[in-house]
């Protein structure tokens, strides 16, 4: 498994979209969950960015690591900030994103967007590291039987 | 049959978006948005067809729009490609904008 | 990729025809147009999806409408039917008036 | 032949316009040949009531007469101001018409759309009164064979 180690600033963003572009149509992903699959992890490698070191004013690598196997594209982003679980946060609820916009916080959009735009989203926290897991399914196993 | 006129003067902001706006080119997003707010328009024209990715740092720039330009501001967002239109949708921001095909 | 911004606020003047437009109508239509000229708007819209009939009395009051707004005005007539854009081709204003399905 | 008699004011065209309308529509006449028409007859009715009437500050009749033959219908408007023919007045060239708006006199399109917009276009002065005769062909035959 590759690991590509870019410096956790938000111009590091296109580079990473780039990077697991490249990976998704390669793996024969269609454009659609491809682009949800782009969506998830700059809302995740944001948060990591802004909430995890600009807030805290430190500065870290957010580390992209991507696994193609069969039927399925993971891709893992890497960081050293501190411990954030996405899933633990509350959600916005429905009746959220149907509130006017007056009565509506601005924020707490880009979990939502991640948990809802790829198949499985996992986070895990092992050597002083957040690990958030990105897995969508390729529909097309990676070697030919 | 005789003859009927309605006729009104508005003042329209348009702004082509192109490419991508993340967490960053929203910052550049957002300047703009503050500078035409200044000319207070009653209406605001997006032309995104070319917009080929928006996260929800661009999103906050259109809640941002109307909140500074003042939230009975209609705003067009004018051929959105269907990912946005989804990520729209998934945001319930498709209730407080008007997504079409044209502005007029 | 990068994002490309390009903003602009416009005055734009909406006026919309429906029925009929002859030498006695024409004058409520130049009405309008002489009341929008104050406003010095950057564009003139016609919205005629539902004009029936324009006279030359109504061509003339379109004429008027640029000498009075400025020659640089951009005028877009929008959804006319077929024979309104004839009457246009064949007194060649379809050389100044920009005739085209939608505005923007 | 009907002879109907409007007064030569300008809101008298909303009326013959209604009344020519039902006419082409009863001799079955396309949608497109009916508009060409219509607007023919509005332009010269124009002028009679503005250059004809208004202008030399008198009043007078519009009459309209109306005739259905084999494939063909005939429109008449009749008016008692001074003697004029459209088809002796200078007639806007090509050239005109492609000139830019500011360089362009604002008027003189309405001879034009006229001999332009129906089959055949006549004047004829008789009896004190100017005869504009306008003749579009049905395609269709009055009564069948
Ligand atoms: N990596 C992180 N570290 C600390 N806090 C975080 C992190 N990611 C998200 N958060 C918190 O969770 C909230 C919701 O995040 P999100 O749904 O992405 O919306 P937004 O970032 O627009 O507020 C953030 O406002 C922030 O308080
Ligand atoms: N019935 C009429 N009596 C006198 N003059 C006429 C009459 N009809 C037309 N004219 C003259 O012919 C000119 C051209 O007419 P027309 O092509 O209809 O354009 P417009 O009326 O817009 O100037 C008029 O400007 C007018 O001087």
């Amino acid at each position: 498994m590759d690991r590509i180690t870019f410096p956790g600033t938000l111009d590091s963003l296109d580079g990473i979209r780039q990077l697991v572009k490249a990976q998704a149509q390669q793996a024969g992903l269609e454009k659609k969950p491809t682009y949800q699959l782009l969506l998830a992890i700059d809302e995740i490698a944001t948060n990591i960015i802004t909430h995890g070191y600009e807030a805290a004013g430190t500065e870290g690598p957010l580390d992209v690591l991507m696994e193609l196997t069969d039927g399925q594209l993971c891709v893992t982003l890497e960081d050293e900030a501190a411990a954030f679980d996405p899933l633990k946060h509350q959600m916005p609820t429905e009746e959220f994103f149907a509130l006017p916009l007056e009565e509506r916080p601005i924020g707490g959009m880009g979990i939502h967007l991640t948990v809802n735009g790829v198949d499985e989203f996992r986070y895990e926290y092992a050597g002083n590291r957040n690990r958030n897991i990105f897995i969508v399914k390729t529909g097309a196993a990676d070697a030919p039987a | 049959m005789s003859l009927h006129i309605k006729a009104q003067v508005k003042k329209v902001a348009f702004i082509t978006l192109e490419g991508e706006v993340d967490s960053l080119s929203a910052r550049e997003f957002q300047k703009e948005i503050e500078r035409l707010a200044v000319e207070g328009p009653d209406e605001l024209v997006l032309l995104v067809e070319k917009l080929e990715f928006i996260s929800s740092a661009g999103l906050r720039v259109l809640i941002f729009a109307k909140q500074k330009m003042g939230t009975h501001l209609a705003v067009y967002i004018v051929k959105a490609p269907e990912s946005v239109v989804e990520t729209l949708e998934k945001t319930g921001l498709h209730h407080s904008f008007n997504i079409v095909d044209h502005y007029v």
